[in-house]
């Protein structure tokens, strides 16, 4: 076990698929000479050469459809959007031509590819570079959507995400990128479409994603310290494929559903939980599901709006011990 | 917009065309037209579902490039791709089952008339959204440029794509990574029924923006499959060897209007009439007849097409509609369509 | 009382709106001389001239970045995406830049247009050119989001979306383009953010929208007559605002709830109305939510497919027998 | 890429620049450099929040646009748009505080650094998308072409942002309907932090590429204030007599990294010291002396620029936080932010 921050899990994720495997090359703005906006792709240039590190012009249609058209002529490319807000300006080559490519031809191309993206908030960068739009992947059909929460998680799930041999969209958390944590060493591979379980408890389940998971388990430590309410915390890590079974099976334990997002409100994958539960395991309920979410706002950028804005450990506790009791 | 089409300084005369060659140019540009036309009866019976983009009057571009691509070079075009899809080898019973939604179709009915695709012949899909598949066909030939393969992205377009972002994105990106693509925009004068000139800052929308991307700027009469077929010599070969990308504006005319469901009543009086005259089949069968071939080897083409397109169609008539189950599989490479466990 | 087709009513309602105001213009592909691939513009170049009604390249970036800096400069523009699908080449000035410039500029920058959009299945035009992405809109803070389903609503909605200050998307429904219906002579103008009840019923309240409004009714009169299963049925009209207390209220009624989606399941509409409701009105359910949707599948074009991919009034009366009752 | 500007051809040496002008566009300069200085130092004392990409090297562009423009011309920016914002005019306690999330900022610290905008100033807006100002550059030039008002809208970007979509269709767009509107692409030699040269096929990312919408190709030096104002004058008259778009590359140079965050590490050794020596601020002040300015007078302005940093920087700092009701306010017109009712 060696301790890695997040941003560097990415590095060695991705440096281990290439070691591995020739056909797997690696595009984006920034990407190779400077090692990514984020550092979080450094050394891989002098690792693996320009021919398979590549830095590209602002042209994210051109980013995203040669990684389309590399994928299916047999490489494995991994593409970087710099941030997930991006995603908006090369959205028709995401969800109409990636996503949708393999079903209009039944089957006859396929997609092994991944686009890696910085998402989220907490850098006060405003509303056009903090958003969380994993909600706008996980409404189209045909694209794989995971969002790690730990460093560990990183490096296992994108490795399983360049293996995988459809396309998965794969979202880093800015706010964690300087995070640590323990990653096993030597080659390193997760499995998509498992949550995990982190904690255990009786009265409430938290499923959480991402950034919101951290802030869950440090609810669910005061909740259980404080207020002697006891949580369950869920992370996600994949919504698609979304492992029900996992956050169904550990709902029905303690009959109360809270899911923490930092999406705003609306459609969020929050929302596809909560119907999902209510649809198949209403009578299992104690009480109604609650949805802790950014308020359906774009962004603030200043400190303290964008801290009071999305959701925090405190409103977390707060809006739980309010509702689940 | 002029439509006279000044011969391109590199016209490339030194590139001979074989008689075979000529044979062939001839007979898959008949093929075409007999098939598209097969298309348009199918309609009228009612037995085409969906929207269908016919590219009669268009044919000596796609078979040019037919002819001229190697088996493993590939294929990207639009909604407007029966020609192109066909030109690739593609069964033709494929084709027009997948515009009546039969089990035959080369999609199994999932995709239609707008996304044929066989990518066993190299047609790496018809891509319905302007624009999006000009990023493909450089990612695909950086694949080749990436494998040492010598294989040859070739891109289809109209001369309304010109004026979408992923236009100038896709050509920027390949002459900068000097990609083995070549990009075809097929200027047929109008985007659906809008004339092209009337939306458009220069006269030619592709060939006067080549230097954009510091590319040759080529203009070629896409009505003769002789130019075409040698620009495409010309432009792969020279692809193939790391020489980058082209950039061809063909100028052409579609005898039919944008979509079936378009009786093309905006187009002046006389236009249609001056570009039958220039029918590019009815100018090749002329072409082959001054160089000496006869009448009856022409003949004997045509009659071989016609059954050939006969015989597809009977097997697409006679296919059954999808099975159902086709609904919820091929989404994901397992074969299925689970977003959960 | 005129009747009109819903497509006739899209150029009734642009037309009122033009006359009563100057600054009203209106732009798009082919939908000037041509009167739009739908025919539902036809005689709006005749009528107000080539100056305010304007065909434009194949730009769909620079038709909505040009509607919006028209609207924050003094017009009301009125732009049209020819099909839904393609709202995501032009996604980022949607998403990315119209719906947060109020919100980013702290108001100083005020934004009334409207983007008009052909929306939804069943032309058997394959996966690029059917979807309903209602969703997507619904998930960006910032853009109203209308969707009629009547003639009457068209027109109406419309008209109050050119009047409203704000952005508002305007989704028709293809399939519904030749369906007539009375509309009110004279000026007509309607209230964004209502949801209209259609029939009232005891047993079960069915929410839909758009094209699915009429199956949900089809579906009402066979469960009424030849089930004994008696249904409310609501038109939810407009998503952002959302008329919760209409929706609400009506379940409570009930106390069952089905939504009747032509999306594609994963983060629709139906899942944000379903977890407001369990979130909100628990303890007057009867009964899990059910979600009727299209599959997670992009469209396939085939007649026979297609048919038996979105929502049949066969398969909610059958999914309705089988879990209400 | 080669950076030196050839004179265009169209540099209007007739364009009289009286003394007036230039004082006040030495003014301005000085005004955009000291408070970018100013914002940088917040920096260092961890006052300012988020990112910040500062002007410091690019000043002669947007002050000598400043200067040109009339009250009632629009200016569309980036992320990097401290300058143009204060350059209309914009208060520099509302920038700062912007910077800094303060309730005086201009924005009341809901966009921050990068979407700086004064509406009653002109400023309509900094985005931070690339490429997604320029079509709406274009419809504030169709709304005032409607309107028959007369108005430009200039619009500011970077030589990076020449490769993306949204260029290409708001020149085209621009070009065909004859907008108003004047497209200034900052040539600063890179987009982040990889040079301009190393992802585009043309020299010169701008002015190679006018001709793709027939317009003029205009290349002109950057750090020239009187270069710059004359080509603003002579391009915005043409514009507001209904002549239509321009596109004008100005060749630049930012003295730091792209954002806060950047050192600027990959710029090649004597490449900004070359670049210091044509500093736009320096050159002028030089040009001033040589012209017959005292001293003294140049004296009094940069003394009476720091006065006014110094009375904005303290208002900034003394201003509140925002109040947290801000959070949702302002996302409709009602003030609100109710998405039910
Ligand atoms: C992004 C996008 N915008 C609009 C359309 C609708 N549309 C389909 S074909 C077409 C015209 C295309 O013209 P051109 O590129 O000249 O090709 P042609 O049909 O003439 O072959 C348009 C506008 C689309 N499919 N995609
Ligand atoms: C669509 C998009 N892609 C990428 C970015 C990230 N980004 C911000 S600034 C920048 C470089 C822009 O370069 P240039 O246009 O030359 O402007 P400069 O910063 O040099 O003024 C990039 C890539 C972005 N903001 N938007
Ligand atoms: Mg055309
Ligand atoms: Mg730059």
């Amino acid at each position: 076990m060696a301790e890695l921050t997040y941003r560097d899990a990415v590095a060695a994720g991705i440096a281990q698929e290439m070691e591995r495997d020739e056909r797997v090359v690696f595009l984006g703005e920034d990407v190779a000479a400077a090692g990514g906006v984020f550092k979080a792709t450094v050394g891989l240039l002098e690792k693996f050469g320009p021919r398979r590190v590549r830095d590209c012009p602002i042209s994210e249609q051109a980013i995203l459809g040669a990684t389309m058209g590399a994928a299916m002529t047999g490489l494995r490319p991994i593409a970087e959007i710099m941030f997930s807000d991006f995603l908006a300006v090369c959205w028709d080559i995401v969800a109409n031509e990636i996503a949708k490519m393999r079903y209009m031809t039944n089957g006859q191309i396929q997609l092994p590819l991944v686009i890696r993206t910085a998402n989220g908030a907490g850098s006060r960068f405003g509303a056009q570079h903090s958003q969380s739009v994993e909600n706008w992947a996980m409404a189209v059909p045909g694209i794989k959507v995971v969002a790690p929460a730990f460093p560990a998680d990183v490096k296992g799930l994108l490795a399983a995400a360049v293996r995988d041999p459809d396309p998965v969209l794969f979202f880093e958390q800015k706010s964690l990128y300087a995070m640590k944590g323990e990653v096993p060493d030597g080659e390193c591979i997760d499995e998509l479409g498992k949550a995990n379980v982190l904690r255990s408890g009786k009265d409430c389940t938290i499923v959480a994603l991402a950034a919101m998971v951290h802030r869950a388990l440090g609810a669910a430590e005061i909740l259980e310290k404080e207020h002697g309410i006891s949580c369950t915390v869920v992370d996600v890590r994949s919504l698609v494929p979304l492992d029900t079974r996992t956050i169904l099976s550990e709902v029905v334990k303690t009959g109360r559903l809270v899911t923490v997002e930092e999406n705003p409100r609306l459609c969020g994958w929050g929302a596809e939980v909560a119907s999902i539960v209510t649809e198949e395991c209403f009578w299992d309920l104690d009480g109604p599901i609650v949805r802790i979410t950014t308020p359906h706002v774009p962004l603030p950028s200043a400190d303290q709006l964008e801290d009071n804005t999305i959701p925090s450990v405190e409103r977390i506790v707060r809006e739980i011990r309010q509702k689940i009791d | 917009m002029d439509t006279t089409v000044k011969r391109k300084k590199t016209e490339s005369p030194e590139i001979e065309i074989g008689r075979e060659t000529r044979l062939e140019l001839y007979r898959l540009q008949v093929e075409l037209r007999y098939c598209e036309k097969r298309a348009y009866d199918l309609f009228l019976q009612n037995l085409v579902k969906g929207t269908s983009h016919l590219s009669l009057g268009q044919e000596a571009i796609a078979a040019a490039f037919g002819v001229a691509m190697r088996p493993d070079d590939w294929t990207f075009c639009t909604y407007r791709g029966h020609a192109h899809t066909l030109a690739r080898g593609a069964s033709m019973a494929g084709v027009l089952g997948e515009l009546m939604g039969r089990e035959c179709g080369l999609l199994g009915g999932k995709g239609g008339s707008m996304h044929l695709t066989d990518v066993t012949h190299g047609a790496m899909g018809s891509y319905a959204i302007i624009g999006a598949h000009l990023p493909v066909a450089a990612g695909a030939a950086w694949s080749a440029q990436y494998r040492g393969t010598e294989q040859v992205a070739v891109c289809f377009f109209g001369d309304g794509t010109t004026n979408i972002g992923a236009f100038h994105e896709s050509l920027n990106f390949s002459a900068v990574w000097q990609l083995p693509v070549v990009f075809v925009c097929e200027n047929n004068l109008y985007m659906e029924y809008t004339p092209i000139h009337a939306v458009t800052a220069v006269k030619n929308p592709a060939a006067d923006r080549a230097s954009a991307y510091g590319l040759e700027s080529i203009l070629i009469d896409g009505n003769d499959a002789d130019a075409v077929y040698r620009t495409a010599v010309e432009c792969m070969t020279r692809a193939r060897k790391g020489g980058g990308p082209a950039l061809i504006e063909a100028v052409t005319y579609r005898h039919s209007g944008h979509s079936r469901a378009d009786p093309a009543k905006y187009r002046p009086d006389g236009e249609l009439e001056k570009w039958l005259e220039r029918d590019p089949v009815k100018i090749y069968r002329e072409r082959l007849l001054h160089l000496g071939f006869t009448e009856g080897t022409l003949q004997d083409i045509e009659a071989e097409v016609t059954r050939k397109v006969d015989e597809a169609t009977a097997i697409a008539k006679a296919s059954p509609t999808p099975s159902l189950d086709g609904i919820e599989r091929n989404v994901w490479a397992d074969g299925g369509a689970a977003w959960r466990n």
